[in-house]
């Protein structure tokens, strides 16, 4: 048995998995160093390859032990959690890390604006530094569960008189705090599963801005590479929008013409080969870093899963023209695969724009993985405060 | 060949329609449509009707018509999807009415024409020529049947062939389904009542398919105008929108996508052209069908492509309910099912232009 | 009968098709104004409607007359001549509007060059005045016909010290000039289809120029915009690589698959419909002149040819593999449908690349039809001279 | 899973096959071959074999080979691909070994292991598992047999099974065919003697469904390291090639379809890892094969897709017979024909997993 497997056995030993609230079994675990065995010890982990996270979490499955609701707090355990690391102080990491493992604190993300979406470094939203405090001000956009989050991280400008990288940083907001605003934003889907968040004169603690002042952006990238990466690794065969298809496919003979098995077919084919290279991608990221690499993990997903929503329609023409309801809700979590094909079809829509568009994805991997030259930038060099907009 | 382009007398058409429209419908209506589906929206049809005859446009004078063509009904539909209008024009004015026009009913046309009582062929809306099945009992989901006066259904007649009847409002039960596009909202027609004959046996399917490929003809220009609408808009937006303090549409991936969606529509345009051409021309029955099914293989893709590329070059504003974006993605997707899928039209054009399978 | 019916007979009763030599024959279909009825009288034509060449062309077709050679002079009839009656002397035009079309003299295009490819403003061919000569340096590319040619129209650089659209001239050059060297250059097919042209100090006179000094570059456009709308008018339903492909289908039961018949359909709407839209381009010609629209159909023509040429080889994978000869030759026409699948999938690639690429054509598309801002232009307003190279 | 990465022996492999390549093979052979296609090409295959052992990679050691497995024959396969270097190591070192091998033939083997003798099978290049038939007589187009010495045939043997028999030079009649790809011809192959049976019947089919399946699992990284070549090659042109004053390379539309190439090739690798990766593992024979059509699916119109792409954004220069373009060009054709087109891959896939056509 390895020094691993001992930990994992000592946890379900001194914590039924199956009587212990999951929140106490989560801060156990952290404890132990079985959160994120990459982590270093006392915040989680214990040092080891990243890839070894997968034997907890096989042996923890196994045992039917509690898991972080991942869907609930994918920002907080799979972007914050990293950030923290990386750039939080000691203090931050001691404040949040195992609350957040836990899944006692839920996170959400300030970054995007109107103005701001693609070029996520155009961000207006001010902060002003008051005493030991910052003063914020702004508006931001597309936040997932900004109504039933308790902190956010968010990205803002600390000075307008340096070029539009140079002058962000980067806090961790309260989102108790009474100078935040939460409405619901709807989607084409009919639902509001994302919120705008309007800040006026929200006030955070110097003791939560992570990494220095004006290093916002390179925080912010540290993030967003662990926000793509989150994106697909290691499925199962035919998971997500293909496994719908496959199996109506099989189980209902009266889809089938040989043109729709073509295309069925070419789906197939596209959607295996993206199963594999996420599995590539898993397997030397086990060892490494996500890097820009993972975008390309990004644009193919929501390729597939847009093209194969919209053939699912296609394949049953009269069910693919009804929609299952176009009441305004606001879930708690996205769904990707609920609901009906014709709810599937349009928020796979939201793949290719959310996170970064397919078009920023493809300029990432041009330039950051292929080194081609960098496009035109009328705003390079030039102070934030002096850029038309 | 056909005349491909548009006479004076279409383009003056087109700005009455289009003018209409920009004064009587309300912009945020589509998107209001699915939360408020009870909306009455037969004020806006009555405008169209009463101001410009719509309702009777292909029908004959004699009839209390217009007696204009395929070609001018398809500028209609050109301005209708631009604005993805809610009006029973395609499924009345065209299917409905051709239904009628081919069965040589004189009953109903001039109450269709003057616009007092509107019509539909209850059939399911992916139905197509040659592919459909006589209703028994009841059908779904069938377009333009939830505000329709008069219902006509094919339903299985004596002795084997179809009877080709009409039912009064208080003849059929309706249930509306809840559609992915609300604008041309779906429901399901129950027969409770006996209906009249119109016709039978193979005028009564002759009556049918005629109305199908006229529908699946003319729904090309309606698709053709959706998507042009959705060229202009993003063309629009890419010229004002501003990223890396640069307009986006200079970036030249965007204009390259940009031009290549005009090509696009450059294709559709004469391939919608070609369909209400020759079917305004009349001519080669089997010239007509390859117009017609190369129409409908093509646009349906296309409008979709353009949808979905307004939706995708809008980024998050295309994909917030506030954007008019999403209600021209919804017609045109239900579109692409309606009247039968380009994957069955492709299938129509193996046996028409001799590629057999196998 | 009409007037032009009658102009037609006259022609045809005074000079026998069956008996006259072809180039006396179009002399005198010149003269008689029946060779462009758009142009002036006097210049091979009667101030008609563009479209009106259709019912000539019909009727001199009926009589079996002979006809101009467009393959082998293409450069002269489509490109030379509605550019010598925009911009060319009322010399220029008595002296070659009549040769040209009558095919007794063949033209070739002096345009692009080894850093001029895309960027055709870019020429760097200079050519420096002499008395009322100009003496001509550089070296030209993808010249077709160059050795067969008795003139070319040429674009070369006359002033380098504006910027670069500005200092460019346009001439009528005398291929017999000993300053011109030809030199073939093979393409990817094995053959040599194009040319190297080679210019050392060449002399032009004067009067070969062709609209102002300086005015070379909108001369070149309406050279360029009479080549795209050569592409593809009216053609007829399964012409081109998607005619041999139909042949193949129909007369060869075993290249079906379901797969094969799938996509054969998909090429055979999308050819349709292009065809169509070549067709309503016609018609619309027929009334005005060429614009940026016929780069649409340039575009896809190029896209159809190539993947339908493709596809032809998966068709019929065995004979796909092979190639019908391999050995340089230098064919006095371009050929795209001759030889065998192996050199037509080749060939194809050409489509586009020669008379501007794809790229560039989406480039002219986006900003001349749909009105989109340009990209940035480093050399924009800079003297030719000082932009680097 | 399978490791879908390089193990550091891979690598080291992978540095002496790129460095043996650029000292011993001249890049202007390829496209020499088309005009003189007699060029005795043997010398660099001998190179190979005699500083690398490719020759006998998958053979077992005490056969005289390096007992390797398909992960290491794939590294080869990719450098040779993208150097398109005319070498028989995918005929006779992976398909006529494999041939021999599951035959059991310990007589031949030594002698392939060595490089002393080279060897093919012989059906038509276009063959796949379970879709071929045997040679009456003579087959075309075969690929490796110039050159070849010993000839695997699968003729109709007694009571209609299969007899897998060896031939030697002498025994059959080449000639050659004018191939797409020159760098690895095809030639006919007609037998005039009557060789010598090796196996018979169930055992022999195996055998050559065995080396069909290795060969497409294997050819898959051939079009991976071809594709890659196609990349960097374009990639480093975009950024020096200078138009409009700036390298081509900071357009974005050439950006975006560079960066869809390298997407394209990221699934390409993982495809073909995986069926080299699972070839070597062994394992279930149902997933083997879902792996191998899988890739050959993918992976061949990728390299088709990836030498277009290279072409088109090389502009002119990419047309011409100098630049080095179009030998991938020929050879991702080529090879997309081979071992099965992606069509036939997408058919037997549908058997595979259960997606039946109706």
């Amino acid at each position: 048995m390895t020094d691993l497997q001992q930990r994992v056995e000592q946890l379900l030993a001194s914590h039924d998995p199956t009587t212990t609230e999951p929140a106490d079994f989560l801060g156990a675990q952290f404890d132990a160093g079985l959160a994120w065995v990459h982590f270093p010890e006392g915040k989680g982990g214990l040092s080891l390859a990243r890839g070894r996270q997968l034997e907890v979490d096989a042996l923890l499955e196994a045992a039917r032990a509690p898991r972080p609701d991942v869907a609930r707090n994918s920002i907080g355990l799979g972007m914050a959690a990293p950030t923290l690391l990386a750039y939080g102080s000691e203090e931050l990491q001691q404040r949040h890390l195992r609350s957040l493992f836990a899944c006692t604190e839920i996170w959400c993300q300030l970054f995007s604006e109107p103005g701001a979406g693609s070029d996520l470094a155009a961000v207006a939203t001010r902060a002003v530094p008051d005493g030991d405090e910052w003063v914020i001000d702004g508006q931001k956009v597309w936040t997932s569960g900004a109504h039933g989050a308790d902190f956010a991280i968010l990205l803002a400008r600390t000075d307008t008189s340096v070029p539009k990288h140079a002058g962000m940083t980067y806090f961790v907001v309260d989102m108790a705090d009474p100078g935040i605003e939460v409405r619901p934003l709807r989607q084409i889907t009919g639902e509001a599963e994302f919120n705008e968040v309007f800040l006026t004169g929200a006030r955070v603690h110097d003791g939560n801005r992570v990494g220095a002042v004006g290093q916002g952006w390179a925080v912010a990238t540290t993030t967003l590479n662990n926000e793509r990466v989150a994106i697909g690794a290691g499925a199962d065969r035919e998971a997500g929008q293909i496994g719908l298809v496959t199996e109506r496919w099989r189980t209902d003979p009266s889809v089938r013409t040989p043109g729709t098995h073509a295309e069925l077919l070419r789906w197939w084919v596209e959607t295996e080969v993206t199963r594999l290279a996420g599995e590539r991608l898993r397997q030397s990221l086990e060892a490494g870093q996500p890097g820009p690499e993972s975008s390309a993990m990004k644009l193919a997903f929501a390729h597939q899963a847009q093209k194969v929503s919209g053939f699912a329609l296609e394949l049953a023409p009269e069910e693919g023209l009804t929609y299952h309801d176009w009441t305004m809700v606001s879930p708690e979590r996205g769904s990707f695969l609920g609901h009906g094909p014709g709810y599937r079809y349009l928020r796979a829509k939201g793949n290719s724009i959310e996170g970064g568009t397919s078009e920023i994805m493809r300029n990432v991997i041009a330039e950051r993985v292929l080194g081609l030259p960098p496009d035109h930038r009328p705003d390079k060099g030039i102070a934030f405060k002096d850029v038309p907009r | 060949m056909t005349d491909l382009l548009y006479t004076d007398v279409e383009e003056s058409l087109r700005s009455s329609i289009r003018s209409t429209l920009q004064r009587s419908l309300d912009e945020g209506l589509p998107a209001r449509l699915a939360d408020e589906p009870e909306t009455d929206v037969s004020g806006l049809w009555r405008t169209l009707t009463q101001q410009l005859g719509l309702a009777g446009l292909l029908v004959p004078e004699s009839l209390g018509g217009a007696g204009a063509s395929a070609r001018e009904a398809a500028v209609v539909l050109e301005e209708l999807g631009r604005a993805v209008a809610p009006t029973p024009f395609l499924t009345s004015a065209v299917i409905a009415t051709t239904v009628l026009l081919v069965a040589g009913d004189e009953e109903n046309l001039p109450a269709l024409a003057s616009g007092e009582r509107t019509a539909t062929l209850v059939l399911p809306w992916t139905a197509r020529r040659g592919a459909w099945t006589p209703v028994h009992g009841s059908a779904e989901p069938v377009a333009g049947a939830l505000g329709a006066d008069l219902f006509l259904v094919p339903i299985p007649g004596e002795a084997g062939g179809t009877s080709l009847r009409a039912y009064g409002r208080d003849e059929v039960e309706l249930e509306p389904i809840t559609s992915l596009d609300m604008t041309r909202p779906l429901a399901r027609v129950t027969l409770t009542g006996a209906g009249t004959e119109i016709v039978s046996g193979a005028s009564a399917d002759d009556a049918v398919d005629a109305a199908l490929a006229a529908g699946a003809a003319l729904l090309a220009s309606e698709q053709l105008g959706l998507a042009q609408w959705c060229l202009e808009t993003t063309v629009q937006y890419a010229g004002t929108r501003t990223q890396f303090a640069r307009p986006i549409g200079s970036f030249q991936a965007i204009k390259h996508r940009l031009a290549d969606l005009y090509l696009l529509l450059v294709g559709t345009q004469a391939a919608a052209r070609q369909a209400a051409g020759t079917l305004a021309d009349g001519g080669d029955a089997h010239e007509l069908s390859i117009a017609q099914a190369t129409a409908q293989a093509f646009c349906s893709d296309a409008a979709v492509h353009a949808a979905e590329e307004a939706l995708q070059l809008h980024g998050g504003i295309g994909m917030t309910w506030e954007a008019p974006v999403h209600t021209r993605l919804k017609r045109a997707k239900a579109d692409q099912l309606a009247l039968g899928t380009p994957d069955r039209h492709r299938s129509d054009l193996a046996q028409l232009v001799h590629l057999p399978a196998s």
